[in-house]
């Protein structure tokens, strides 16, 4: 499949990412220029993390406004696949294509480490692959990763199950010690109600390599390449079902 | 028509976690300041307005906010031109 | 306005009576005042290592691996592949001790362009840190500064901070230590060099504006004691802008890829002035800049204040005559500007303009080949010896070893960094094999089966009570890091942290320090490639411990071959390598338990090193290890411990050899040792090999239980001493 | 003694780079906004002060701010009790 790795002035996860999709996925990707309004064509578009325009203001605000974005914007109305890492992940919370928000950790510091996520639901594109309740490693570098939400959102995030996924303990339990940044609920990632605009704080990109942080961050990807080659009648049994809690 | 100084606040919605407020609070009492309470830490964005009549920059402005100072999702923000309300 | 120059204004310079008596003999005229504040700034301590260079000059530099020496912007060796790892190490001290946080960050940004402008992109960073006591009022605040400024500025460019480390001493209440490290990969035939030449090319200024930051800034406060500055003298605080590094960063590394630059120089301490000047006097040639033509953020600047200011995040190129609109459509495609603001000259004078009036027209050669040169005068402090003198009868042994232990773990200067390096981003560019916690970081060369080993390392206490010695074991320590990770050491970049070196005292120890690592880096064949002097360390006419901070790059041929200090199974054997001696003096042990520091340093014969190190690499290219550690601060307990800390919980069983008093088998800083553990089937090999290069080895016990057990001294459970040993620094630091 | 609403300003110093007002200003220029100048980003800090008389609060939040709330270093601060400047 083809992959978009979008590049704005101060992404600095994106030449690893396109180097994921390539080598280690094995599939074709390119750069998509912030300055530039065409998505070439791609299956799966990837914001990747860094720190757009410095982080100033806000995460993601200013990077939101890039010509890009609006190509973006039209990719997921349409039902393509888009995926937002950390910044990436901000970013598109700032443009509306995902609720809530991310604010500065509860710690008030940056804080690198890997984390254990817990799956929470296999319907989405970026989990097609796993099981509800699947326990990934997952690298976590982050100094604006406390998701928020007000109590109607995050209500019916649970209740559509668009809480993707959760921090949790090693035995798979989100409880408050597993939390690393104050999180609500300990939400770790979201999708949008269509499914197929996903967002987390993690860095899936950086888990897909046993020499370097382990790869469980592989099934999202490999998720994604099996979501859009999967058989028709697959595809027409999903749109059917009702997205569980 | 000549400048007009623009001074916007934006500060963290009611009911959304404020982790810097909670923070400088406890910081305040370890400090002895006793007295304080409700510490909210928000943002304060001072900017000069060119050639632009008083009555429009109020609504620019506004716009400014909706579109790129605040966040509408965690954030309020309020507006003072030349020092009075706008 | 124009200011009648006299000596007086001279000194406001920073320029001796002598000094300017100097410039008035090689000129044949008085200076302007913007010539005498070049001068000033060439001639400061900073800039023109008038009290080092006759003695950094002893320092081996040659070797079949060095690509590029000491003189540039940063050194570079060859590490295989047709590929060069080019890295440097800075100090930001005194800044960081007027704005932590600013003065932290602003010294890793200097450092990184350093490695960019060389043409190399940067892709591990490592950072050492020296506090004053961690129960001195101000060290929790200036702690949180400097590791939040760090990583501010690592993290947000998006480079990883992999290593180095964190010390607490009362020796540097007054006077921190920032020294940080970049360190970066080029194409071995493509490194960019600072160089001015062919008359008639442009000199282009591109990236961030120029302000009034730092008038005087780096030069200034790194030539003088921070007291002598009365504290409106201290110049405006540069405030940094990684963001905009980030766009300079990978502007440059795009416009290197095509043959349009000529020469290329990061603008640092002294900003354009230095930068030109050292890129004329490089190239042998002239320069003419329009000062006026310099981008500016600020309304009413003076030349002065354009020539002097240290704003961040700028650049300064000579590009081949007729490429200036293809530079500048580059550097525009990442929002940046690039602006020509004069041209190479052929007649060896630098010329500066301001409003079509020639402010500068110096002889390029008067300024840096008639640059002062000191060897200042210097003696052995007094009351060294006293200090060195330690009765061992006089120090009582511990009733409770177990204790004993936990203490030292427990202790700021040996319990877990953790607290410091979770706030770095370890992870961005997917080769970080091996992250901050063990002896050394270990970086992946994309590409390739290769990896770096990199580690930062010196003690302060062993300087201070033996200048010498002190840098001789820094440099060996930080290689043995590199070895214990399955590292071949291959050359040293040096921070040299002094006080005063207009104080004999200070002058000896900086004498010392030099032949310390002459002698140990010529033994271990790993050549000085670039470096920086620190002097005026120093407050209230106290100087820091002598503190020459080594940074070792080793190379592992084969990843596979990677070693880390943790244990890897129930009943491997766990052996020692190397001899321990009854040696106390200068311990962490000594300061920590009895409150002392005093005593010699650890006996070191630099032969029995290099065979320790050539008996671990050759067992670990044989594949026999499974973990190895080298035995450092506390001794060869707390290395048992480390050992233990890898978060499987596998603890150790260890019996040591008799003959000497417990607490020195168990804490004294004996050198050359290496604690591993392998499988026993190896076991016999690893003697033939210990053997051959004999090296005593004695098999300690194995790795057994989730305890640290010791003879029926020490019996310390694993998982809960590792989380106090974690959470110890953040609890001291209230943080 | 009631309780006063204290509203702190940090601002960085004039002269020191404030990277943050560059990027936002650039921002509303590519947003259309090109009649903005001059934009400054500081902190705006909210807090009340219980039980304390109107005469001490400003030395009180005055404490405040150079103990903690402002790094005189490369900043600014301005007070207001009430709304009114202290
Ligand atoms: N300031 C720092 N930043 C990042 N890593 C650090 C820092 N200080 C210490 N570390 C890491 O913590 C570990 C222990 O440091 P240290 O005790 O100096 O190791 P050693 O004694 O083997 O030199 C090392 O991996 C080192 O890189
Ligand atoms: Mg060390």
């Amino acid at each position: 499949m083809r992959w978009g790795v979008v590049v704005f002035p101060g992404s600095n996860d994106d030449r690893d990412t396109l180097r994921m999709a390539e080598r280690t996925l094995g599939d074709e990707a390119i750069a998509l220029w912030h300055k530039d309004r065409d998505l070439h064509g791609v299956d799966c578009v990837l914001l990747p993390g860094g720190f757009s325009y410095g982080d100033y203001l806000r995460c993601g605000a200013m990077a939101r406004f890039s010509p890009v974005m609006e190509a973006v914007g039209e990719h997921a109305k349409a039902g393509g696949l888009v995926l937002g890492i950390c910044n990436g992940f901000q970013t598109l919370c700032e443009a509306g294509l995902l609720p809530g928000a991310l604010i500065r950790n509860r710690g008030l510091r940056f804080v690198c480490d890997v984390a254990t996520i817990r799956v929470e639901t296999s319907d989405t594109p970026f989990t097609y692959g796993c099981r509800a309740g699947e326990l990934l490693q997952l690298p976590i570098k982050h100094g604006e990763g406390c998701y928020v939400a007000d109590e109607e959102t995050l209500a019916r995030l649970e209740a559509d199950g668009q809480v993707v996924f959760r921090y949790a303990d090693r035995a798979g339990r989100s409880v408050p010690e597993a939390n690393p940044n104050g999180s609500l609920a300990n939400v770790a990632g979201v999708c949008n109600p269509g499914r197929n605009v996903v967002g987390l704080m993690p860095h899936p990109e950086h888990a897909v390599d046993r020499l370097t942080a382990g790869e469980d961050g592989l099934k999202l990807f490999r998720s994604a390449q099996a979501w859009l080659g999967r058989r028709p009648s697959e595809a027409r049994r999903e749109a059917t079902v009702v997205p569980g809690p | 028509m000549s400048t007009i100084v623009a001074r916007v606040f934006v500060t963290p919605k009611r009911g959304i976690l404020d982790p810097q407020g909670k923070a400088v609070e406890n910081s305040l009492h370890t400090l002895g300041f006793a007295e304080v309470s409700d510490v909210r830490v928000g943002k304060y964005i001072e900017l000069k307005l060119r050639d632009v009549a008083r009555d429009v920059a109020g609504a620019r402005v506004r716009g400014m906010c909706e579109q790129l100072l605040a966040n509408g999702v965690i954030e309020d923000f309020r507006i003072e031109l030349d020092g009075s309300a706008a | 306005m124009t200011i009648a120059v006299t000596a007086e204004v001279a000194a406001e310079q920073g320029l001796t009576p002598d000094e300017y008596a100097k410039i008035l003999k090689v000129l044949g005229r008085t200076p302007t005042f913007e010539e005498l504040a070049v001068f000033g700034v060439m001639w400061s301590e900073h800039c023109s290592y008038k009290s080092s260079r006759a003695y950094l000059r002893q320092l081996p530099s040659k070797g079949p691996q060095v690509l590029q020496g000491p003189g540039e912007n940063a050194g570079a060796i060859d590490i295989g592949d047709g590929l060069a790892a080019v890295f440097k190490v800075e100090s930001h001290n005194h800044p960081s001790f007027v704005e932590p946080f600013q003065g932290a960050a602003t010294g890793v940004g200097g450092i990184l362009r350093d490695i960019f402008t060389m043409g190399a992109r940067p892709v591990a960073i490592l950072d050492s840190l020296r506090f004053g006591g961690i129960d001195h009022p101000r060290t929790p605040f200036l702690v949180k500064g400097v590791v939040g400024g760090v990583g501010h500025y690592g993290n947000c460019i998006g480079v990883p901070t992999v290593g180095g480390e964190v010390v607490f001493d009362p020796g540097y209440e007054n006077n921190i230590l920032v020294n940080a490290f970049t360190i970066g990969i080029a194409p071995a035939d493509r490194l960019f060099r600072a160089s001015a030449a062919g008359p008639g090319n442009p000199v282009i200024y591109v990236g961030s504006r120029t302000g009034r930051d730092g008038i005087h800034g780096a030069s200034l406060l790194a030539s003088a004691a921070l007291d002598e500055l009365a504290s409106e003298k201290r110049p405006a605080v540069q405030v940094g802008d990684p963001f905009a590094e980030k766009l300079l960063l990978e502007a440059c590394l795009e416009l290197m890829k095509t043959d349009y630059i000529v020469g290329i120089q990061d603008m640092g301490a002294a900003g354009l002035t230095s930068s030109s000047l050292e890129m004329a006097g490089r190239g042998g040639a002239g320069l003419l800049l329009d000062l006026d033509k310099v981008p500016r953020r600020e309304e009413g600047m003076t030349p002065y204040e354009v020539l002097l200011s240290e704003s961040q995040e700028r650049m300064l190129l000579v590009a081949r005559a007729g490429t200036e609109e293809q530079v500048a459509e580059i550097y525009r495609r990442w929002d940046l500007q690039a602006v020509v603001i004069g041209h190479v000259t052929d007649d060896g004078i630098y010329r500066a303009r301001w409003e079509g009036k020639e402010v500068c027209a110096l002889p390029v050669a008067a300024l840096t080949d008639a640059a002062p040169v000191y060897r200042r005068p210097a003696s052995e402090p007094a009351g060294l010896e006293e200090l060195q003198r330690l009765d061992p009868a006089s120090i009582p042994q511990p009733t409770d070893y177990t204790q004993t232990l936990s203490t030292l773990l427990e202790s700021p200067n040996l319990c877990s960094r953790e607290w410091v390096f979770r706030q770095y981003d370890q992870f961005v560019g997917a080769n970080t094999l091996l992250r901050p916690g063990a002896d050394a970081a270990v970086v992946r060369i994309e590409g390739t089966r290769r990896a770096l080993a990199l580690t930062l390392d010196c003690n302060g206490r062993y300087g201070r009570l033996d200048p010498y010695l002190g840098a001789m074991l820094a440099v060996v320590e930080a290689a043995r890091n590199c070895v214990a990770v399955g590292a071949k050491p291959l050359a040293v970049s040096d921070c040299l942290n002094y006080g005063n070196p207009e104080r004999p005292d200070v002058m000896w120890e900086f004498q010392q320090g030099i032949n310390g690592i002459r002698d140990a880096c010529l033994a271990l064949g790993t050549p000085v490639v670039s470096g920086n002097v620190s002097f005026y360390n120093e407050t209230d006419g106290r100087s820091i411990p002598p503190t020459p901070t080594i940074a070792m790059v080793g190379l592992l041929d084969d990843i596979d071959a990677m070693l880390t200090p943790w244990w890897k199974g129930e009943g491997d054997a766990v052996v020692l390598l190397g001899r321990t001696r009854e040696e106390l003096g200068a311990s962490e042990y000594l300061s920590v338990i009895h409150g002392l520091q005093r005593g010699t340093p650890p006996w070191i014969d630099l032969e029995t090193e290099k065979r320790l190190h050539q008996v671990v690499l050759a067992a670990a290219q044989e594949r026999l290890l499974r973990s190895a550690h080298d035995v450092g601060e506390g001794g060869l307990a707390v290395a048992l411990a480390e050992c233990s800390f890898g978060g499987t919980h596998l603890g150790v069983r260890a019996t040591l050899e008799e003959g000497i008093r417990a607490d020195a088998l168990l804490f004294g800083e004996s050198q050359s040792r290496m604690v591993v553990s392998l499988r026993r089937r190896h076991l016999s090999r690893l003697r033939d090999l210990a053997r051959r290069e004999d090296v005593p080895l004695h098999v300690l016990g194995e790795v057994r239980g989730h305890s640290i057990v010791i003879d029926d001294l020490v019996d310390l459970p694993v998982e809960a001493s590792r989380e106090r040993w974690r959470r110890a620094l953040e609890r001291r630091l209230g943080a």
